[in-house]
């Protein structure tokens, strides 16, 4: 089985199977209330220099009330798994990405990303790429417990030359097949709709990759829509996408994806995402906007309150019933 | 020249729903792929069934999604599930189309997403491949829609983000891609291409309404293979303009 | 990337990942009503000499009414993948089967099946071995479209040496690991709770591995407690299991797990099984039993007769409410 | 000797219930190791997460499961999904104990579930691996339940279908498999077993009640390492039997 291509992309986060069993074995196993605050949680579980991830997207179902916390608290040389919007942007327009697993950070309808320009032309972000699936793979890799995973994208392309997978030769056909790397997260962060005490989680919906990042996630945070009794989940367990044996951290975090949308919920705010590429555009206006949103104001509850009760019932009133 | 009854997004729009055959599966993304989906549907192609990249199957596309992943996407669908099933059934062989965009295009299709430059000292930094590489791996006919200009149709690209033709006749196998997939159309405000079966380089079909085809070599900034017969695609119908204005895009956010 | 290992069992369904590609393309994308009767499905689309699985296992959600329809037509010279309870026993004991990607056949709590001790030690059944969760694997891989899988399981074991996996050297870490070949299905066979004309299915409770089969089969028949409308399936798209254009025939079996259970719908019945257990003892006493219960009968409506409403009403009453 | 006031089942239920630590997690599969994690959690062990290879975790084991998959083994669980995420959670790493059957064990743990006689022309065909195989490759610590007798404690076994130690010291890592890992207990209706941690070979803990070491060694067929101090296994309790009895095997499928 010979390796026919080697990636010359850094491998920002070196898979370590074995430490990873380590970890998982000395996470605790009882039912613990792990309900705390997007400050605290912040606080306990991400340091500088870490390798976080967010899920969905900056747009849908988005941890957005913790990326606000971690810009607030300033959480600074992170290493990114880079598939994003509106999270990422905010991110790299904070100046706190150091390096990024790279596959989309634009703004979808709006363009591209005035922030990733910025940072990843003046060369203080390093790019390693890979695609939308390809980053997913790697999670469902580290998910699966294995080194890597077999597959059949990026092959024959620069998007593969650039990045830490490899080509080899399948074994069994003979064929040339790409092998990416599992990729295990310091830092999970998802957004879903119910959450309990212990840090049971349901989606409704697609669920994107929440799957596989939450079980490729060291450390994970929940923030939900809305907390909910245990008995809720036991009556319905096949709804259960994350066991709260995954989770240190449950935030309560209604309105927790805005402006993005949260499907069956609320819509997403345009018009703040409008003004958020608009301000983008340079550094001293985007500051204006990240002082406005974030640094003037201490936690979620805040935020919310400068939105304003009768914007966030707007956006709830046009979800179609 | 006199004013156009339709402007170049809703000619490029029908354009593309037109290449979809019904009863197929297409991979759609966010933009103009979406409306060109929508609108086939509600032309000829009511079986066309859309696949979206985060898990929506089967949705109706009543109202016009503005996220890959967002909740019109799923809307009243058959499955919602999650990415990986979507480019696992797109691996697996279920997925006829796929939508492309780029930066750049060369004669084999290869378009570039990623960066304008070197990539360790970029000129442009791009969004990035997305979920275009997988899909020019996996789908079985790809269509990709630009805009045309010597800019854009170049001879080599800064930078092979998504898979084309490579190389010409063969790569993509002897690269390990699924044999029998790769470039199909490409669609764009000035002409129809496809790819000669031998060569596999980008030939010109059609040429938009009132477009000649030396207008379009001269846009081209690669030599451009010519079909013997080069036919004139015809402008948007008065139906097509009708069920896009009136019900595709109620809300003028594309056209 | 050295391989270090060559398992020594027969591949006995390479796979050909190019081909299930084509063969997936040109199955019909349109949504058309697939019901038939289980003659009709196994008619159609099992044929001798195929190569079939079932899920999840015999006494737990099991397709049986469409195990006994093969048993009825006499579909021979099967190949089949190897992990079953009751209706495997009921294979084995007709004689049906020519070879086992085998994992675990027996009676569970009552012990080794006496079916396949007679087929294996006969040596009219070869036996290449797997782990449970080898098989399922196998089915993943499939269902992502990749011809291999990398896994942790059967290392170091005769159950690899008499696999037709391979031991390779992991090009990022040098260890060694396992990788599994990708096993596609001639024909899946899956009873589930809910599905429509089409072929959207639904499952309640624990889905074993009925999502990766689905994906691994080439043809796929499922056959369904219920019947529903497919405004039902739009209502909750994240229920979909596995979407239509995986199933080429839905068949309406109601009990159609009996004697096994349904979870949430009916009980297993318990001295039905012990009953077979019995009769599986010798081939004269399990001829009798396969004659009482499957060829001296039309249809899946003939055996509910023969089973009796009243049984049935009691395995359904016994469900905890 | 007199009548015991309880069953060789119910001895080794209680032996194997006591085995395992509150607040971790357990492979459990059919039969007594079902019975002693349901026994487990109503005496010592309230947090101990019950997972089932077919999907179900955090079940409360009211009543007892007769099968891995059946409904019993997701009552009222926290999750119900499928085997593949289950066996890859305990791949992770985040099973602590499994249990582990066979027809044959070798002083290193291995196990033999395939095939007694040679595996191309069979003396017995045995069911196989089932999940075994999985759970002695990725759970940290497997607990073995079997009857002892010298034709099932062999030298060396017909057919690896578990890994133990496999040949010694080293060698499960050597293979690949997860450090750390490996055979913990073996539980007997005649003893508690260890492995030396040096050499990886079995030795004897404990003995049954009214059990002597010279009888564990002479049922043994290979050379049974001794510990410095054998210590007699104390007899199920009446609180372990009442509860065995009247709440875990209701209907006395088992004892």
């Amino acid at each position: 089985m010979k390796v026919l291509q080697n990636g010359i992309g850094e491998m920002l986060q070196p898979p370590d199977l074995n430490a990873f069993r380590a970890w998982n074995r000395a996470k605790p196993k009882g039912l613990i209330d792990k309900r705390v605050s997007e400050a605290e949680a912040v606080e306990r579980f991400i340091k500088d220099g870490d390798y976080i991830g967010t899920e969905l997207y900056g747009t849908v179902r988005c941890p957005q009330s913790l990326v606000n916390e971690i810009v607030r608290q300033g959480k600074k040389d992170l290493r990114v798994a880079g598939q994003g919007v509106y999270e990422l942007d905010i991110l790299l327009a904070s100046g706190l990405v150091k390096a990024l697993d790279h596959t989309y950070i634009g703004m979808e309808v709006y363009g591209i990303s005035h922030a990733l320009r910025r940072e990843v032309e003046s060369g203080r972000v390093t790019c390693v790429e890979w695609s939308n699936a390809g980053i997913a793979w790697r999670f469902k890799a580290a998910a699966m417990g294995v080194p890597f995973i077999p597959v059949r994208s990026m092959l024959g392309t620069d998007t593969l030359k650039y990045s830490a997978a490899k080509v080899v030769e399948d074994p069994f056909t003979g064929d040339p097949i790409a092998l990416l790397p599992a990729l295990i997260l310091d830092v999970g962060l998802i957004h879903v709709h119910r959450a309990d005490q212990y840090g049971n989680a349901q989606i409704d919906g697609i669920s994107g990759f929440a799957f596989e990042m939450a079980r490729a996630s060291k450390r994970l945070l929940i923030s939900a829509e809305e907390i909910v009794d245990t008995e809720l989940i036991r009556s319905q367990p096949d709804r259960t996408i994350i066991p709260y044996y995954l989770t240190d951290a449950v935030i309560h975090a209604p309105f927790g994806s805005h402006p993005g949308e949260m499907a069956y919920v609320y819509e997403r705010d345009e018009p703040h995402i409008k003004a958020w590429v608009e301000a983008s555009k340079t550094p001293e206006t985007a500051a204006v906007y990240l002082d406005k949103y974030i640094h003037n104001l201490h936690d979620h509850a805040e935020y919310l309150a400068l939105i304003g009760q009768e914007r966030l019932d707007q956006l709830k009133d046009m979800v179609p019933r | 020249m006199t004013e156009l009854p339709y402007n170049p997004n809703e000619l490029l729009i029908c354009t593309a729903s037109r290449v979809m055959e019904d009863g197929t599966t297409a991979f759609i993304g966010t933009g103009i792929p979406m409306l060109a989906g929508a609108l086939a549907q509600k032309m000829h192609a009511p079986n066309l069934v859309s696949i979206f990249e985060f898990g929506g199957t089967g949705a109706i596309l009543e109202d016009l999604p503005l996220a890959v992943g967002e909740r019109r996407s799923f809307h009243r669908a058959l499955a919602a599930s999650g990415i990986l099933d979507i480019v696992e059934t797109a691996q697996r062989g279920f997925v006829e189309y796929g939508f492309l965009g780029g930066a750049q295009i060369d004669p084999y299709g290869n378009l570039n997403s990623t960066v304008i430059g070197d990539h360790a000292n970029p000129k442009v930094r791009l969004p990035g491949s997305g979920g275009g590489n997988d899909v020019g791996s996996h789908c079985w006919r790809t269509i990709a829609i630009m805009s045309h200009g010597k800019r854009r149709f170049v001879e080599k690209v800064d930078f092979i983000t998504t898979p084309g033709y490579l190389s010409g006749p063969g790569a993509r196998e002897a690269a390990g891609l699924p044999p029998g997939t790769g470039p199909y159309r490409v669609v764009t405000n000035l002409a129809v291409m496809g790819y000669h079966p031998d060569s596999k380089r980008m030939i010109l079909l059609q040429t938009q309404p009132g477009v000649s085809v030396d207008q379009v070599i001269e846009e081209t900034g690669f030599e451009l293979l010519i079909a013997d017969q080069v036919t004139e695609n015809p402008p948007p119908t008065a139906e097509e303009l009708r069920i896009l204005r009136e019900e595709v895009d109620r809300d003028k956010f594309y056209i």
